[in-house]
């Protein structure tokens, strides 16, 4: 028996993450797991690619985090009719039929709630936020567009095309630049637009590892401390920051959850051909978000970031 | 000596007047005047550096002068690039020769002027004619005597010096239908090599081809020019007949030993 | 003079009666010196000894690896990779670098699918269109590279952030959901059609592959321009002082490489199902390229190599990538070991050669 | 022979009394002549007034463009840029390409970092552990480019994939987290700390980067080891029979590329802080390097340009960036323009050359 | 003829025994013989491609044959590399020059033996002493005439051919302690300068150091040999004496006109 497990990267630590679990539960229910990943943010063809070497080998079921949504579900039915049992990670394809299952969080609900939290934290304040958007990359994946635009969203802002960052016409916005999940992008993208606008007062961040490197930038002209960062993952540095007031709030995603549940679907599915019962009232498997913070805000559940590091995944 | 009345009393194939090239600093051409009566071979000598080569690029147009006119057949000539000068029947052996080192000796001779096949092969899918190409390299070489050259698809990387120099004679010989112009054609040729190489311009001249031989070795100068141009410090210092002059009033001519009668040191 | 006396004028009479004799050397005998010298003389054979080692290996490793399945999916992936590389191996063997194509490929995907949908033009126009702008994208870097004499690495660096980030703002990051492709433009996904002579699936792209080659071939060995691109590549200004127009052959060059890059695209199409801006061909394609590129043995410095070597090159890189997947390294190894493996094999083919030379 | 006649053996008598004289031009006059001749002796000069010309326009068009911060900003951002491209210059001047500058920067940090906090080792030790397996890193690039006699690119190509790779599997994707570094080993932030003279806040890194690029260029201009890298970059074939021993010569640059590389790695843990494996000069640090270098009028063919223009390069891909941010296109302009300002700064650089030959 | 007879009463200074050098399928060297007395002035001659020029590069180490051995001053000989050679004493100018042209006439001269300063900037920061360098460049290119070289700082690519090659020349002659090898080294020179390189040949032989020199141009190498090794298809014809025999036997012999006595063609 194997299983497939293809990842949008595999240096992204939230991936690297994802792939333990599944490795874990795999190895307990004895079944041979071979992962794939893209080279970079946003590969297609690697995943495309990954699912042609899956059905070659006769594996039983992929995991996959698209990339692309859209455009992978030709491939996936080509998997689905070679018999294979497809689950959709953390993203659901579009449509969200394409696939068997899905075990997802809501991207777009995670950047919600940071909004929320982020727009309830500064009161009155709000109204002359100066917000720095650090995105993931200018061929703007899916996942970023959705993380930046629910923020957007959840602080009050109109988005117009939800399926695009950057035509936002509100003046709070100083500027949009990419960081490619890293801390080094982060720092440089956080120096430009600092350099931009120095009164900057608000961050969204696409990752905690892109967190930090803002932070860094903020302390190097010493406004680390009035300055709100949010940001996304809730990785256990990415809470431990949220611990030492780096980060204001993230919102915590359960990747190990959606890895594990993932491979038991597969187990069952190649044991007796069982498929996986979706949660009560959606069309996916919701694996939960959940905002972490210190300094709850009135009227949004949160959890705080003793709890947040006991759920956190690496 | 009266430089002008020198075989002037036909007009010039090919005349400069006053042409000037500098590389930076270097000023390689002066004010420079030359002229090539149709049918003779002119020589060039000078010293090295003397501006020789620069010269005779600057005819072909592989180098455009800064200053300065060229006439062929009495009518002004631009050449943008040797493929003009080429187009006009100017055929040039360079002292660094032009080859493409990677490709074979029938390639070589035949850059930018190959033979398709005939018929529906060559005119629609325009594929070379190898055989025919390879054939006439062959016979081009053998009649420079270059038969040591084992195989004609040879790349040209692989020749010795001489044989390279062999070959690109043989293409400027083959191809030339105005003037012919060899910078230092025999520099790597061995005897016998030489002697052919002498024979082969006397050969283009009796086909009313007009010859500019570059070269530092008097004995063939004086056997096969009808006239001398002696350049000095980036211009012409005079023209001379070799049969009016010896070898030694040449090279001290060109040396600045000697000045020749009504000239003045220039420079 | 002290030699005067022994200085006879016409030493050349020594010529008379010179040999006319061709040098003539013994050949040398046995079977391993004559595989070196035909290995020697045929430099395309050395990628494809490389990839039969390489396939042996992993059908040995991997019991899955020689089933039909495996085979047509190791072809239909090298497809596109195998274009790019066409249009690489033309320009590198002119001694330049194409570091857009893969930008050009997807930017022509994304021009052919946005012309078809988003204004309504017939498929079968917008696939010209798109191929008639991949050319002039190429033709653009080859007018800077041969007109303002820039060199061809950083005009196509250039040239590679321009379009790609043109693709991204044209497109406004919308893919073309394979199904309305499919049902409004089928032309568009033309190359994603198949054979299946004895159950191995065979893209229509991959044919499309073969013939390409097969013609490159052709062109650059039997025709006149082929010659004046090795020519270009060699020595640049030889070729120009003999007579070549080498400006033309380069703008030529560059221009062929992106009408490549274009088909590159199209089929693109026809084997994701959909047409996606983020496509990361447009990040990952030229280096892809130029591995298969190098690895079938054209030299970065031009003038040297062949197309079919390309091929090879492309079929080495995809069986290993294939090979190793099924024999279940984690990513990061495989990553690993294709780098090991990228400069074993270009070892492998240099170590022939001097064995040979 | 015809010729007999006019033959006189000793034509050689006429050089007794051969002017020995040098010949003598007149010098051309006019300051714009000078100017041109000036630049045509002093390349990197031609970068320094590109660079001027960039300054000057985005100060007109962003008010905030001459404020200290900016400065400083745009200094620190080209700190690790620069020292990579120290490392790709030297490679580069060789006739060669190090595609892993940015993979083994990464990897010298995590190793850095990890070999201090894994395993315990005091900084100091672990930072001089980190750049002596960067160095070695390099020297593998330089013996098997030296002594296998592969091409440089598909070396570094291999080397760049493996390096990251093992980058990855070795640090299992782990950041450790600046507070941290902070606290237990300050010696890994040192490039971090900054002087403010006059409230400009300049980097250690900065200072650093100058200092490199003051040492490199007295020893590529002033040692015999020097003018050994610009021979082998020239013609290797030449410098080898001239005596010059290229294979030593070509594995000590790798080996000095790799060790500059180590060094760059050392302050991205100053700047940023933490040590990530992730980071993305892994990925693009070659290319902003080759981007800095080649803009700086370094021929990518060897044995031509500056170390110096190689820093003014670093700077207008810096002011560039920076410029275009302020001046507030989106990202996907700011790539656009970027890619389209690389291509004219090279071309002006091209102009003002052919001008003054 | 009794060639074993000329000159071998003294043990040769460098020797070689059937030297084999294969290109591929052509056979440059074949079982080639070679000796050079001490203090003499050894000539090359043969036809283009005969492999004179491989024959040097092999004695310089510039490639290795395929079998044959090297003797030098009667010790076995193994150079693998020109270094080796150089570090021997052998010095060689080879036909194609081996100068980086990007690079200065003073850098190219001392090429891997560059001096440095005096005092702690050279021992310690390893300056090189250029002023010296370009001191010693200077003379030696006077003492050839090359004073028509502007700028001792020029890049070797600016030179023109023969300027060039006077450099190379003058670089050989300046450091060869045990062997000067020249391959054509007038090939490219004028009048004026193929006689300063004859009569620096003949200074180094003065200083005791003996001289292989390749060269096409019979009346030089009558004039300056004191013994002529005769190539022919890959290996040593016959040696002959200048005074013993005519320029036409010599030109007869490597052209394969006429046999030495003795000697029966082999291939
Ligand atoms: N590309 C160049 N750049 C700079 N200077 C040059 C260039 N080409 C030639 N020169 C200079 O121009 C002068 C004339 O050179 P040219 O090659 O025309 O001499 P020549 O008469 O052909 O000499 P030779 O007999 O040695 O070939 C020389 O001083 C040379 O240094
Ligand atoms: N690198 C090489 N590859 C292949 N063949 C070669 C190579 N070098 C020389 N040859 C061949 O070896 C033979 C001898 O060449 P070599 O250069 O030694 O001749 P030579 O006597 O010096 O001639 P010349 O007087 O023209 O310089 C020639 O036939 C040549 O084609
Ligand atoms: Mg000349
Ligand atoms: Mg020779």
């Amino acid at each position: 028996e194997s299983a497939c497990l293809i990842t949008k990267t595999d240096t992204n630590p939230f991936f690297v993450k994802m792939k333990q679990g599944a490795e874990a539960k795999a190895a307990e229910l004895g079944i041979e797991l071979k992962s794939y990943a893209g080279r970079i943010d946003g590969d297609h063809e690697s995943q495309v690619s990954a699912i042609e070497a899956c059905i070659a080998d006769g594996a039983k079921g992929i995991m996959i985090t698209a990339s692309d949504t859209a455009a992978i579900v030709d491939s996936v039915a080509a998997a689905r009719d070679a018999g294979l049992l497809v689950i959709a990670l953390d993203t659901p394809l579009d449509p969200i039929d394409a696939a068997d299952a899905t075990f997802a969080t809501d991207n777009f609900r995670a950047g919600e709630l940071i909004g929320q939290w982020a727009r309830a934290t500064l009161g009155d304040e709000a109204e002359n936020a100066r917000i720095a958007m650090l995105d993931l990359a200018i061929s703007q994946p899916s996942v970023g567009v959705l993380r930046d635009q629910g923020f957007l969203q959840g602080f009050g802002i109109d988005i117009a095309d939800p399926a695009k960052w950057g035509d936002e016409t509100d003046p709070r916005i100083i500027g949009h630049d990419v960081t490619s999940g890293n801390e080094e992008g982060g720092l440089k993208a956080m120096e430009s637009l600092l350099a931009k606008d120095p009164e900057i007062n608000l961050v969204y961040t696409i990752n905690e590892p892109a967190a930090a490197g803002a932070y860094e930038a903020l302390k190097a002209v010493g406004r680390e401390n009035d300055v709100l960062i949010v940001s996304i993952d809730g990785g256990c540095p990415g809470v431990a920051n949220v611990k030492d007031g780096v980060i204001g709030a993230t919102s915590q995603q359960y990747p190990l959850d959606m890895a594990a549940l993932g491979v038991e679907a597969i187990a069952a599915f190649a044991k007796d051909g069982t498929k996986p019962t979706m949660t009560e009232g959606k069309d996916f498997v919701d694996t939960g978000v959940a905002l972490v913070t210190d300094k709850p805000a009135e009227g949004l559940e949160s959890i705080d970031s003793a709890k947040g590091t006991e759920l956190c995944w690496g | 000596m009266d430089q002008k009345g020198i075989g002037m009393t036909q007009e010039p194939i090919l005349k400069a007047r006053g042409l000037v090239k500098r590389y930076g600093k270097v000023t390689a051409l002066d004010r420079c005047d030359f002229d090539l009566m149709p049918g003779e071979i002119l020589a060039v000598i000078g010293d090295n550096g003397a501006g020789k080569s620069s010269l005779i690029k600057a005819l072909s147009g592989a180098v455009q002068p800064d200053a300065g006119e060229i006439t062929l057949e009495g009518r002004r000539a631009q050449f943008a690039s040797p493929l003009d000068a080429r187009a006009q029947g100017i055929e040039c052996v360079y002292q660094t020769l032009a080859m493409s080192p990677a490709l074979s000796i029938a390639d070589n001779m035949f850059m930018g002027r190959e033979l398709r096949k005939p018929g529906i092969m060559g005119r629609w899918f325009r594929q070379l004619d190898r055989p025919a190409m390879e054939q006439f390299a062959r016979d081009k070489l053998s009649e420079l005597g270059l038969m040591t050259i084992q195989n004609i698809n040879q790349a040209v990387e692989t020749l010795s010096g001489g044989q390279r120099q062999g070959v690109a004679v043989a293409r400027a010989a083959a191809f030339g239908s105005k003037v012919v112009i060899l910078d230092e054609p025999t520099a790597a040729l061995g005897v016998k090599e030489s002697r052919r190489v002498l024979e082969l311009i006397k050969d283009v001249r009796a086909r009313g081809i007009p010859i500019i031989l570059i070269s530092h070795n008097m004995p063939h100068v004086f056997e096969v020019a009808d006239r001398i141009h002696i350049h000095r410090l980036g211009r012409r210092l005079c023209v001379i007949r070799p049969d009016e002059y010896s070898m030694s009033d040449a090279v001290a001519f060109m040396t600045g030993a000697k000045l020749p009668d009504g000239v003045e040191e220039a420079a | 003079m002290s030699s005067e006396t022994r200085t006879d004028g016409n030493f050349e009479a020594g010529l008379s009666g010179a040999s006319q004799k061709v040098a003539v050397f013994e050949e040398r005998k046995g079977g391993l010196k004559r595989l070196q010298e035909w290995l020697h003389m045929t430099p395309s054979a050395v990628p494809m000894i490389v990839l039969l080692v390489a396939v042996a290996v992993f059908g040995l490793l991997s019991p899955n690896f020689f089933k039909a399945i495996t085979i047509s999916t190791i072809l239909q992936q090298i497809a596109i990779v195998g274009i790019l590389g066409c249009a690489q191996s033309l320009v590198i063997l002119t001694a330049g670098i194409d570091l857009s194509v893969g930008a050009i490929a997807v930017f022509s995907s994304v021009l052919m699918g946005q012309i078809t949908f988003r204004y309504g033009v017939p498929a079968p126009a917008s696939i010209l269109l798109g191929l008639g702008l991949g050319t002039l994208m190429g033709a653009a870097n080859g007018w800077l590279v041969a007109r303002v004499k820039l060199p061809p690495f950083i005009v196509t660096l250039g040239t590679w952030q321009i379009i790609l980030a043109a693709n991204y703002i044209f497109s406004a990051n919308e893919t073309i959901r394979s199904s309305a492709i499919a049902e409004n433009a089928p032309a568009l996904q033309f190359w994603g059609n198949s054979i299946e002579p004895g159950g191995v699936k065979v893209l229509y792209a991959v044919f499309l592959l073969i013939a390409l080659v097969a013609i490159l071939a052709y062109v650059l060995r039997h025709t006149a321009w082929g010659r004046h691109v090795y020519a270009v590549g060699d020595d640049p200004d030889a070729a120009e002082l003999a007579g070549v127009r080498t400006g033309r052959v380069l703008i030529q060059v560059y221009a062929l490489a992106g009408l490549f890059c274009a088909v590159a695209g199209w089929v693109m199409i026809g084997r994701f199902g959909s047409v996606s801006p983020s496509a990361s061909t447009g990040q990952m394609g030229n280096i892809q390229a130029i591995t298969a590129v190098v690895i079938g043995g054209i030299s970065l410095f031009g003038g040297r190599g062949s197309i079919v070597g390309m091929f090879f090159g492309a079929m080495i890189v995809g069986v290993f990538e294939m090979g190793l997947k099924m024999v279940g390294t984690d990513p990061q190894w495989t990553f690993f070991l294709i780098g090991l493996l990228i400069i074993l094999a270009v070892a492998v083919d240099q170590w022939i050669r001097k064995a040979s030379a």
